[in-house]
């Protein structure tokens, strides 16, 4: 009946049969990108998920290439296969402790896309467009470049080609402000006079530089908050440019994207107990360098891989905390041989997952999943802090933060408040980290100098793979 | 506020609401791949991108266009790719050797 | 900047000030109602729900009342002042257990209002209208009067001026599908010729006489299930009145209520183990007053109110699971004294809250809260069903089914496969009942035949307040 | 289908999508509550029984107008109140006598 009707209705309207087609594509687009985000919510659906987002992304392909204002093939044939060589690799090639470089350069491409279809939308119809649409490009531009030169900022930060550190300077925020205020002036004055075209270069430049301002200040290790900030940026820059196409689907798929990008940084925010504020304005990290000085004072229990292998092997249940020294040592497959190794001598071991270890949210669980641990054994934090005391041995590979007894009780340590795993109540702690040196927030860690505590100093990859050595009876001197 | 611009509020609306229901149920588990799902899936600028690419309207808009084809298409198949590489790993029980 | 762009645009578009300020007050409203769902979740959030709904009512009536269409507006006051007087009364003077009828009777007058609305609007614009508006006016029309007669049967079934008894006949099936078809029929053709509005009558009497043919085969017991539904189907028609008036709030809120209505339908059936097919087709009520009979023969061990308050006194731990039985005798306050003078004693007691003990989902919730009871002494079935083995007494007042062990294990019974409350697990069973005979699925309860229980013939209401009195020391004799 | 009708069809299917996640958590504890709740939003028709009540198009199109009001606004009133009703009886800690 209703298709009885659209037919009908297609006479006196004169939409044509593909602009029907187009419209359903997009529709049926739009909800395989809900299926897509809620399929993911289980690790059983997960696949699923990527499936039906990839219908969906199919579908918007198809839909947009039959529109009437695509004359013209070769260049995005061309462009299409040049995209695809440089996504390929991007994805296939990439090591897992390289996601949080591989996701800032990927939002940096998604932003450029949008900036360069706002820029040539303005240059084209700019001065027929409606108040409403040059509004929504205005959006669409400043959003667009900077999270496109923030987020190659968090990319170099990530990657080693800048420092980590922050760089501060007296009057930062004011001379931050003043250059975004500028931009958005600019923006609002080209939207009400939109035939100043000569003020867009303007405008784009301003916001280039705002975008590496915007992140100078920033520490390297707070980096993953940014970049799901900026993530958010791209998506709802993806939004702008569908109030400006008036075009739903890409409303739609820039929403779901703007909301993940604030969730997770919200998350990662309250993990740490730290204010959005405190990340964007703090300059975190220029204290952490400083404050690891006087810990080697105070003594120490270090003891050997042998040791540590038997009394591993002597407990009833152990429980490995990793950290992001697990992730940089890349030591993910000797800790699954060694979970192997014990598991067969029937010791119960478990993983305590601490939501920011790491510096990506969910860093730890892609990497043992990596190394084919069974999520059932990855234990949330809130789940398993009460199992410590009942526990014989907490193992930290490479975490410190997240074990660090001061967060629940010292008022003046930058990690107060933040959530933290118990492996104090443990009967015995075993650390594995090279040195003595302090974690992401750069706090000593009393942890460390307990009577229970053994120091099992070394490279995390060198020292586990030398004590799964020693449980398979393989000694190191062979 | 005309007709156009009402109904694209209600669209944003409505999904960024959706958005923030359906993410808040992915488990911390799932929170990286989440992180490159969602950057594939706003890639959908590739749809802007496309058009402008395609629709011959000068020669510096079709150059424009097929650079943010090509970038947003990068992230098209490299953000499907590794999240599927990612979601792979993750497996309940032993793998049989 | 985006307000500046909005007036500029009003000299050109020729929207006024007012009209945009209608736009927005329903979007705001929209939004109100969907926190209101939102905030629903959850009982310390939930009053601030109302709030956010009667705020979005609010606004949604005033856009309204300042539309341009809108001349007259003396038939308007009078009819609110007519809806206010018959809402208010039927808000607040209503019992608690009489929750279900209030509820279909609303849906039944919700439904009316879409009809005549639908109506109206073919028969003053039937000949300009749009196919897409006709169709929507369709299934506005249609889903109006087959809810609003549906949902007066209902009303009358669980109200009683109906036999609640299933009514079927051969052929009933193909009769009613024969009607619902016809009225599609002429709907359809009335979209395509639109000048034939004399089939319009027709339409509109076949709808009727087919909500009433389609509640005449469902017993009224299940009349909780096709509430749910026919609220489902009031939603669905608000918002078919949004397509046809092009009002995206409409859309909006009839689209929440329609999956609502839908969610808990499913949830329903769910919990009872049956499938929407045989609700709706099934005549389930009919075998359920003629299994009951060949019961008595088995013996069982009553007792007497003095006993029972002796027994529960002397024990540590007391799970009450009620059941219909309790809300039909209004037991729930007399049941708050028992937990009051059990817990002054020092014993421990829980309330176990099956999906669908009662007669509506949630039923148990609302009356025991109603009396007080503090809603985290509330325990659901799934969390409760492993503490039985360690209870001393599980007191089953007025339930049946939900304690049915066969559902567990006879697989010929009605409602196998049913999740039920382990009461047969706990130390001493206690049951409340006025006799032996069968619950809503009409079918024997063997819990009433173990060794370990004790039946406690008599009105749940009487019952309880005997047993309360004789904990007080007040005895009956005095 | 013409634009206003794709305009609807998403925020529709938005709004269900919307209405399924954000209803299925609700509690079970406040399905009754539940209930009563939708059943005053979907009372929404009031929007569209004022519009035919108020705009004098016809003497029988007012009548039924207003009788659509007078319907669609018992809902809304009667909705609410029953729905407050019920939650202020939902308390976590023993009321102090
Ligand atoms: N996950 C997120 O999303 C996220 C985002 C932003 C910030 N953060 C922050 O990151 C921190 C994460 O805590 P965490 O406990 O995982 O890490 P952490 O506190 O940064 O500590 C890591 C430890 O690993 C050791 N380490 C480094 N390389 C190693 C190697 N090759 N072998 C063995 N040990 C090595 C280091 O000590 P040595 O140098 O002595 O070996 C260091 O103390 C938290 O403060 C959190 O707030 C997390
Ligand atoms: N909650 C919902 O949403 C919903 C919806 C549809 C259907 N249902 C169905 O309803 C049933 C609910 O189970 P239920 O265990 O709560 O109830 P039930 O199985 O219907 O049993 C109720 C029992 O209460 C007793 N009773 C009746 N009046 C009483 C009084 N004044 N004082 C004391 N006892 C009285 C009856 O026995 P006597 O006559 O011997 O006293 C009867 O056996 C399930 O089968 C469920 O599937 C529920």
């Amino acid at each position: 009946m209703s298709l009885l009707a659209t037919v009908a209705e297609e006479a006196v309207s004169g939409r044509t049969t593909v602009e029907n087609f187009i419209d359903f594509a997009y529709l049926i687009s739009a909800i395989g990108f809900i299926m897509s985000l809620k399929w993911l919510s289980h690790p059983s659906t997960a696949r699923k998920g990527v499936k039906a987002g990839e219908i969906g992304m199919l579908l918007a392909i198809i839909g947009t290439l039959m529109k009437h204002e695509i004359v013209e093939y070769r260049w995005i044939a061309i462009a299409l296969v040049i995209g695809a060589a440089g996504g390929v690799p991007l994805a296939l090639l990439m090591k897992m402790t390289a996601v949080p470089q591989r996701t800032a350069f990927s939002h940096a491409l998604g932003a450029l896309a949008a900036g360069l279809v706002g820029t040539a939308e303005f240059y084209l119809h700019g001065d027929t467009l409606s108040k409403v649409a040059l509004t929504a490009i205005g959006f669409e531009v400043v959003l667009g470049y900077l999270t496109f030169t923030g987020s190659l900022m968090a990319f170099g930060k990530l990657q080693g080609f800048i420092t980590g550190k922050p760089i501060l300077y007296p009057g930062q925020n004011f001379v931050n402000l003043g250059i975004f205020g500028a931009s958005v002036a600019i923006a609002g004055y080209l939207v009400v006079n939109p035939t100043a075209a000569h003020l867009f270069p303007w405008l784009i430049a301003l916001t280039l530089v705002f975008g590496v301002f915007l992140i100078i200040p920033i520490g390297g290790a707070d980096m993953p908050t940014v970049i799901a900030l900026l993530n958010g940026y791209a998506g709802l820059s993806a939004s702008a440019m569908g109030f400006a196409l008036d075009n739903k689907l890409l409303i739609i798929a820039g929403a779901l994207d703007g909301t993940s990008g604030l969730i997770l940084s919200i998350i990662m925010c309250k993990a740490m107990n730290r204010s959005f504020t405190n990340v964007l304005f703090g300059g975190f990290g220029a204290v952490a360098q400083s404050k690891s000085g006087a810990v080697e004072e105070r003594s120490v229990r270090s003891i050997s891989p042998e040791e540590t292998a038997q009394m591993l092997e002597n407990s009833d249940s152990v429980i490995i905390i990793p950290g992001y020294g697990m992730a940089v040592s890349q030591a993910q497959h000797k800790v699954r041989e060694l979970y192997d190794a014990l598991s067969k001598r029937g010791v119960d071991v478990r993983f305590a997952i601490h939501p920011v270890a790491g510096r990506m949210p969910g860093h730890m669980n892609v990497l043992l999943a990596e190394a084919d641990i069974p999520y059932d054994r990855l234990i949330d934090m809130d789940e398993i802090n009460s199992e410590f005391p009942q526990t014989d041995v907490a193992l930290v590979i490479g975490a410190n933060d997240v074990v660090n007894p001061s967060a629940r009780t010292d008022k003046t340590s930058p990690i107060y408040g933040m959530p933290i795993l118990n492996a104090d109540a443990a009967q015995t702690v075993m650390v594995v980290k090279r040195g003595m040196s302090a974690g992401f927030a750069g706090v000593e860690n009393d942890l460390f100098f307990m009577d229970k505590t053994m120091m099992l100093f070394g490279d995390a990859k060198g020292y586990i793979a030398d004590v799964v050595k020693e449980l398979s009876g393989v000694h190191a001197g062979h | 506020m005309d007709d156009s611009l009402t109904n694209s509020l209600y669209v944003f609306v409505l999904a960024a609401f959706l958005g923030y229901q359906v993410i808040s149920r992915v488990s911390v588990l799932l929170h990286t791949p989440l992180m490159s799902l969602t950057n594939a899936i706003a890639a959908i600028s590739l749809v802007g991108s496309l058009i402008l690419a395609g629709s011959a309207q000068a020669p510096y808009a079709t150059v424009m266009g097929a650079v943010a084809v090509a970038a947003s298409f990068a992230n098209v198949v490299g953000g499907f790719l590794i999240t599927d590489r990612m979601l792979k790993m993750f497996k309940t029980r032993e793998p049989a050797k």
